[in-house]
Parts: C-alpha cells; structure tokens; sequence
C-alpha cells in the first residue's frame, strides 16, 4: 500500500518535472528569439499570442505533425536512439537540482549526498547522443560535426568539473541542497578564487552545451547544421528539446554551486533561482548573439592551454586556502 | 608568462567591448516594420509595374521596341477615318525588368510604372497576359500609398 | 605497432559544398577534398547562374543593354551601370557635363559604402556571428538604399545612368539627405569594427588565413580591395583617374600581409574613404542638368574599346566591339569576382575547412558577377 | 616581331598565333606582369584573340590581337606563365571553342560539361533567344 502511494507520488514529481522542462523550453526558446531580435533592432515573433509568447507552442505542434523522415542509408538503430541519448540524461539530471522550497515543501527530487558526482556522470553521456546523431546518420557533414563535438565536449569537461570540485571543497559536501546552504552567509562567487572558478565554469559549460562562440559542432557556416543535419521533425524538436535543457541545467548549476542557489532576501525561495538561472541564460544569450565561432584547433588549445591550467591553479589556491 | 596573462586580460577585455556594442543596440527601436499590417509608403519614382493612360496612347511602338525584354506586345489596325485602333495591348509581367525605359522613352507619358508592389497571384495567366486597355486590370491588387 | 598503423588506416574524403550551402554566397559548388578537418584539395564549380550576359548583349541596342548590367553584380548594381556607360561613352567619345560626372561619383561612392557593409558583415556571418552584425549591416546600407529609391526609383536594380548623363537629376534635397547619410554612417562604421576589430575571436580566426602574396596576387589578376589588401597601391580611381576623381582627396588603404584579416580591414578603411569621397563631390557639385533624352539613337563608329573602373569589388571591364551598327558586334564583360574567386582554389590547400568558409567571405564574391 | 614599347598608354599588336608564348615571355620579362583579360571576337570568317597586359608600375597596356582561322581554333595557352589566364582561357574555350594547347585543366567553365556548341560563335542560335530585328 506504502509502494503504490510512493510510486504515484513519483509518478506525479516526474510529470511536473518533464512539465517544467517543457515549458521552459519552450520559454526560453521565446525568450532567445526575443534577445536575439531586440540585439538585432528588431521585433522578433509577434503575432502568435501577446509578442508571439505562444510561437513555440506552434512550433511544437508544427514539428509534432510533420512527417517522420528516415534517409536511406542511415544506421538505423543508432540514429532512432540517438534523440533519446540527447534528452534523457539531461532530464535526469533534474533529480539533484534543488529549486528552493514552496510552503514549506523542498522542490528537490532526491537530494543526493554524491549530487554533483551525480550530475557529472550524467552530463557527459550527452556527447553519446550527440556522437551517434554524427555517426549514425551516414553524412559527412554530420559526421565531422559528430567528431568535433565529442573532442569539445571530453576537453571542456576537464575545467568544468574542476572548478565544480572547486566549489564543493569550499562547501564541503557533494550534496547540492547543502552546497546551497553553505552559502547563507555569503555567496561563494563573491571569493576572488571562487569568482574565477565561476567564470571558468561559464565558458566551460558554455563549450559543453554547444553555444556560440563554441558552436562547432553544428557550425552553420561550415557544417550546414552539424550533427543534426539529417533530423526533421520531432527528432529534431527532441535535439532542440535537448540543447535548452542543457542551457538551463548549466546556468542551474551555476546558480546553485557559486550563486547561492535559492538563497536571497524578501523574495521567495523559488523565485529567486529561477532569476538567478535566467539571468545567467540572458548572459549566455547575449554572448551568443555577439561573438563569432572560434575555429576548432584554437578551441582546444583554448580549452587545454588556457582553461585546464588556470583551473588547476585555482584548485590548488583554493585547497591551500581550506588547509590555512 | 606575463605576456600569457596579458593576451588573456586584452582578449576578455575585446570581448567586452563587442558586448557593450550589442547592449547599446538591445535597447535601440526596432527599424523594421510588422509587414503586412504595417507598410512603407513608396517613393515619388518607385517603378512598380506598367500602367498605361489609354486615352493618351498614340500607337507610336516607342515602348514595344525600346522594352529589354520584349513584354509589351500591341497591335493596331485603322479605322474607316484613317485612325489608329488598337487591337491589342498585352502585357508579360513575368518577362518584366522594371527597368522603366518604357516610362520614359513614351513621347505622351500614356505608360507610365504605377505603386503597386504586392503581385503575388495565384493564376499565372493573370501576370503574363495584363490586357493594358482594360481600366480595371489593377483593381485586385493592393495599391500603396505614395511619399 | 607497424600492424597497428597498418589497421589503423586514415581515409581522405570528398566533401561536396554547395550548390546549396549556407555561406557559399549564392549557388557556388566546391568539391573540398578533406583529411580529417584539413583542406588537401579544393575544386570550384561554377556556372550555375550563367545567364549568358555576353550574348544578350549582341541581341540589345546599347541603350537596351543597361539594364542588364544591374543584374551583373546585384550587391553594387550601380558599380556596373557606372562601367558600362563609361565604356559606351569611350566608345563614341563622348562627355557628359559635370553635374553629371559629380552625381555619377557620389553615387558610385555610396554604391561602394554599401556594398562594402554588405561585404563584412556577410563574412562576419560566415565566421558565425550569426546575423547580429548582418543586421546592423544591413541596417546601416538601408539609407543608401532608401536614397537610391528615392534618386531612381528602385532598390536593388537601379538602372540610373545613361549614355551621355543620367536618367534623372538628383530629387530636391537629396543633398541634404547625403549629407546626412555620411554623418550618421562614420560612427555607426566605429561601431562595426569595435564590433570586430579588437574582438580576439574575430582576429584569431581571420590573421594569416589565406595569404595571397603581392607576386600571386597580380599574377592571378586579382583586383579591388583584395590587391590592395595584398600590399599593392593599386586604385583605378588615383592611377587611371576617369569621371573627377582626380579633384577629390582621398587615399588608398592597404594592407601588409594579404590574409584576411587584411582584406577586412581595407574594405572598412574603404568605406571611410568613400565617405570623403561624397563630402567633398556633394561640397562642389555644379548646377546644370546631367539628364540626358533616352531614346535618341546611339550608334558608334566602327571600333572597339577596352574600359575598366573600379567597382567595389575590383576592376570591372567592358570590352566592347562595335560594327557601327546600333548593337555591339561584341561585349566581353571582365568582371572582378571571376579573377577573384580563381584564386580560392589556391589558397585553400593546407587550411582548415572552417577557413575555407572565412576565405571565401573575406574574397566578397557575387556569383552573378561571377557567371555572368 | 614588333618592337614592345612600354611607353605608349595603349598599344595594340597583332601577332601570328605561332609567335604568342614567345611574345608573351618577351612582355613578362619587360614587366607586364598582369594579364587581365582574354576574349575572343568571332568575326566570321577568323576567330580574333584578345590579350589585355597591364604593367603596373608604369600604368601601361598592351593589347595582343591574334588571328585563328576556324579550321584551325587552336592556340598555345598562356596558363602556365600566367595564372589569372587558366579561367580566362577556359571560359574562351567554353563560349567560343577555341582550344589552349598545354592548358592544366581545359573543360568548360560556365555551361554544362555535356554540352557541345559554343554559344557565343555567330552562328549559335536558338528559338528562345530575343533577336535584334533584322533590317
């Protein structure tokens, strides 16, 4: 009687999850075609409901009816999984996110005492879904975006997770609710080694999640759309689905390890993530639509030669720092 | 290893800057207009397509043989009191240029390029046989206003 | 180990670009040979926009022919208008009054300011600065564009210059509206490079990609700004001055090295030029009447002609035969971007395939010009 | 062979076709380092070939006519010394069927490669094309 009561609670937790991540998507999917437009002096959608607010939700239905196209000459198996390989793992991740608490109630799935060990190991099953999408759909175009991405995505992982063990030594837990509450008094970014662990953590994610400047997988000038060249349809909304997730965990847990996660004054705890992700977004948005893509040989000696040591000397600053 | 640390602070510092340009432009008034519900008023020379002045038209072929690329056709024929009546004035707006000499090669301003821009049609035959004698061949087609 | 290597073979593959791609700049195929990431082999494909310009011609009366030569190079529309009637003119030896010669530079000018905000701004798309710099571009050539609509009364395909003057004169303060036009556009050409200029990105990518040496450069007959960029002092407009360009100040920019960052940097330091270029033709224009009746019948000698301007993108020429009759016997039209493009193929090899894409932007084709 | 004079601003030279390399390598080494154009003019009964030469430094040019009887459209390419004349030459090629000896890649550069008339001979012709009217 307890299981069945546990399971329908479950059952309900992961409907509001998957819920959340669809609208915020589909949010923010809106939100970057606003930015991008009002940097560009222009309007941006305006005609499906108040300033085109409801345009992605006639995308959705758009992509939804379309006909489900398989080239020939795909490897099947692995090009059907491959959308699925590109949103599971990041929706998983929303177990261990801790959104603050409502009425009294902690909005975090399970808060897991290895969260960020958790999360790590999540993250970067993505690149497999994406490296499939590459290999399996039997283009070469899709192919070369495929190998860029798995060589971006294993090097910009090094400094990511370095400057997110950062965080957790200051905090001295791996568990993400208790990171968050280590920052009560103070938030870690406002520490000068933390501050550039953060901005490391930034450009590392930034590079994680494909985003200009770091695009190349997909880099539209060169590779025409990269890995997801081949895909239409809800396949494609699946990658789409997929990438503003990643955008949303990534500014998350940046909100969360070095911005105090829900922590603030007067507002409630919710609100205050979620500002506190969605400016970090906006950032993420205003770069996009600014800078231009670094070729991939700079990308990887920015990541190995710049990124990697100047994080590792943090680390260490940051260790000798705990043992004073 | 200082000059390492230099080119990294120079390049941040680069970047900023083309971040404050694009700030500067996020909170500029948008410069184009919602199209279908919002329209340009056109220019004083705006060439849009043929139009003529019937009553005006001489029977000269000073269009027809200036045209590049031979989208006026017209034939006359004369009548009992030794004057030209047109048989046809036909006009191809798919061979059209818009280039405008017809306008002014004209020694009676009868053709002349009118305003109208919008000629999306779904019957092809309406664009490659305009029957220019006819004053109400423009009638459907939304005409824009002028500057 | 040897077997490992023997196992582990690597494979050299053709990647086909275009027809349809996003930054080959209108219908241009290049079959790239790859090895991994890098560039063994480049070969371009072109024609598939050949409407067989040269042909038509020997169809068209001289005065029917100008319309045409919009659809050459359609970014600089005015450019080639420009070319044609100057060749026409040679032909039959003709001038036309100064009013009419100082309409023809501003307009050339700002033909060229405009063209070259297209240019960069296109390239800086190719280098993924996805449309926010196409954009303010765009936004920027909008007034030029408006004031050709209002001077001839289209935007894309002008058809304004005649043999022997204009169709039009300038329209009641339209010198106004030039000057404003320069006012707003120097500022607005700060912001630009501020965009590009000092970014670390934008220099990373294009310093020492595709470096076409001087000795190349005149050897593969490439003109414009790209010669210059190459480090040649070479401008029609100073070294074989034709309409007034001889009476305005202005200088030539050049460049060091002849890579692409080079390239850019001559079309921006370009379009400031150009800009002194219309202060100082809009400071002296004469009064008088540059419009010329079309329709009178043009009919040259027997004889043939070879001239060449400098439209934005090099050295447009016309060589025109004629039998004395009112159509050309002949018309070969030199157009810049052909000579320019020859060159890709060359410079490519060795180079990473998303500098092909930064290569090819920096070179500013058109593929009308291109296939005529 | 006429004498090249580099000071005249325009000088056109007819040359037989068998003297082309050599006239060339002569201007090369006077300077003209920069072949801008190649065209051809079918004037029925020749093919006429058009090579325009441009020195620089001096703002001198130098145009060469030389004369191919239709029986005969061959003619040493000029490739090899210049690069700007291997698109050059095959869009002759292409559009008047004159053939370049010794060219690195002679096939057609603007029609398609199964294509076999010269469009821009006089007595190309086709329906579709607007005629000038005779008279």
């Amino acid at each position: 009687m307890v299981s069945i009561l546990t399971f329908i609670v479950m059952l309900v937790a992961g409907a509001v999850v998957l819920g959340f991540i669809s609208v915020s998507a589909m949010f923010l999917i809106w939100w970057e075609r606003k930015v991008s437009a009002h940097i560009q002096t222009r309007y941006g959608p305006m005609r499906v409901g108040w300033h085109g607010i409801l345009q992605s939700l006639a995308d959705v239905i758009k992509l939804l009816l379309k006909e489900n196209i398989t080239p020939e000459g795909v490897d099947k198996p692995v090009w059907w999984l491959a959308p699925f390989f590109a949103v599971v793992p990041s929706v998983m991740v929303f177990v261990c996110i801790p959104f603050g608490s409502l009425f009294g109630i902690n909005l975090i799935a399970r808060d897991l005492n290895i969260g960020i060990l958790y999360i790590m190991a999540l993250t970067s099953i993505c690149v497999l879904g994406i490296f499939m999408a590459g290999w399996g759909s039997n283009n070469k175009y899709s192919l070369l975006g495929g190998m860029r991405s798995a060589a971006q995505i294993v090097s910009y992982e090094v400094p990511l997770i370095i400057s997110m063990v950062t965080a957790a030594m200051f905090a001295g837990t791996l568990s993400m609710q208790k990171i968050v509450e280590a920052q009560k008094n103070m938030w870690f970014v406002f520490q000068p080694n933390m501050a550039l662990a953060f901005i490391i953590f930034v450009i590392s994610a930034t590079a994680e999640i494909n985003r200009t400047p770091f695009d190349i997988p997909e880099a539209e000038s060169e590779l025409v759309a990269g890995f997801h060249t081949e895909y239409s349809g809800m396949k494609f909304a699946m990658f789409f689905l997929g990438e503003y997730t990643n955008l949303f965990i990534v500014s998350a847990l940046a909100a969360t390890l070095f911005l105090g996660g829900w922590q603030g004054p007067f507002l409630p705890p919710v609100l205050w993530f979620l500002i506190k992700t969605y400016g970090i977004i906006t950032v993420l948005m205003w770069v996009r639509w600014t800078f231009p893509r670094v070729r991939v040989d700079q990308l990887m000696s920015f990541a190995w030669k710049v990124l990697t040591p100047i994080a590792l000397a943090n680390l260490v600053v940051a260790g000798w720092i705990l043992l004073r | 290893m200082i000059s390492y640390f230099k080119e990294i602070i120079i390049g941040a510092w680069s970047l900023v800057r083309g971040l404050f340009v694009t700030f500067k432009n996020l909170f500029s008034r948008a410069v184009t207009i919602q199209y279908p519900t919002q329209k340009l008023s056109m220019t004083e020379r705006y060439r849009g397509l043929a139009d003529l002045r019937v009553e005006k038209c001489i029977k000269c072929y000073m269009c027809v043989k200036i045209c590049p690329t031979g989208c006026l056709s017209l034939a006359h024929k004369e009548n009992a009191e030794k004057k030209k009546e047109f048989e046809h004035f036909k006009y191809n707006m798919e061979l059209c240029c818009f280039c405008g000499m017809c306008e002014q090669v004209c020694p009676t301003q009868a053709i002349y390029m009118n305003k109208i821009y919008e000629i999306a049609v779904y019957d092809r035959g309406k664009i490659t046989h305009i029957d220019l004698l006819n004053t109400e061949k423009y009638g459907e087609w939304a005409h824009p206003t002028v500057k | 180990m040897d077997t490992l290597k023997e196992n582990l073979q690597t494979e050299e593959f053709w990647v086909n670009m275009g027809p349809q791609h996003p930054s080959t700049h209108g219908v241009l195929y290049l079959e790239v040979k790859l090895s991994g990431e890098t560039v063994v082999d480049l070969i371009t494909h072109i024609g598939y926009l050949h409407r067989g310009m040269e042909k038509i011609a020997e169809n068209r009366t001289y005065t029917q022919f100008i319309p045409f030569t919009d659809r050459l190079d359609y970014i600089a529309a005015m450019g080639n208008n420009l070319g044609y009637v100057l060749a026409v003119e040679n032909l039959m030896k003709s001038v036309v009054n100064d009013r009419a010669k100082y309409i023809r530079v501003i307009i050339a000018e700002l033909q060229r300011v405009a063209s070259h905000l297209v240019g960069i701004t296109t390239f800086a798309q190719d280098l993924g600065a996805f449309a926010t710099p196409l954009f303010y571009g765009f936004r920027e050539r909008e007034k030029i564009v408006e004031l050709f609509d209002e001077i001839c009364g289209n935007r894309l395909t002008y058809n304004y210059m005649r043999i022997g003057g204009l169709q039009f004169d300038l329209p009641k303060g339209s010198d106004e509206k030039i000057r404003a036009i320069v006012k707003y556009m120097r500022p607005k050409i700060d912001d630009l490079e501020s965009l590009f200029s000092s970014n670390v990105i934008f220099t990373a990518r294009t310093k020492g990609v595709g470096v076409l040496t001087k000795e190349k450069a005149i050897n593969y007959s490439v003109t414009g700004p790209n010669l210059r960029a190459s480090g040649v002092k070479w401008d029609l407009r100073k070294d074989e001055p034709y309409l007034c360009y001889d009476r305005f100040n202005f200088d030539i920019p050049t460049g060091a090295n002849g890579d692409s960052w080079d390239r850019y940097k001559v079309r921006i330091e370009e379009m400031r030029q150009s800009l002194r270029i219309v202060e100082q033709a809009i400071g002296g224009l004469p009064e008088g009447d540059p419009t010329v009746k079309i329709g009178r019948i043009i009919k040259p000698a027997p004889g043939e002609t070879y001239m060449r301007t400098e439209a934005p993108r090099g050295e447009l020429g016309f060589y025109i035969v004629s039998d004395g009759s009112t159509y050309p016997y002949r018309m070969k039209i030199r157009s810049p971007s052909f000579s320019n493009l020859a060159v890709l193929s060359e410079l490519a090899k060795g180079i990473k395939i998303a500098d092909v894409v930064c290569l090819l932007g920096s070179l500013d084709i058109v593929m009308g010009d291109i296939d005529r | 062979m006429k004498n090249v004079s580099v000071d005249a601003p325009e000088k056109q030279i007819e040359i037989p076709k068998e003297a082309l390399l050599e006239t060339a390598r002569r201007l090369l080494s006077e300077g003209f380092t920069n072949l801008h154009c190649i065209t051809a003019v079918d004037k029925i009964q020749y093919m006429e070939l058009i090579y325009i030469f441009y020195f620089m430094d001096k703002h001198a040019c130098v145009i060469l006519k030389t004369r191919l009887a239709l029986n005969d459209l061959t003619v040493e390419s000029l490739a090899n010394i210049w690069r700007s004349a291997d698109w050059l030459e095959r869009e002759v090629y292409d559009l008047f069927g004159v053939k370049f000896l010794n060219h690195p890649d002679l096939k057609r550069i603007l029609n398609p490669d199964d294509w076999d008339v010269h469009p821009l001979r006089k007595d190309f012709s086709r329906p579709d094309i607007i005629k000038k009217p005779k008279s």
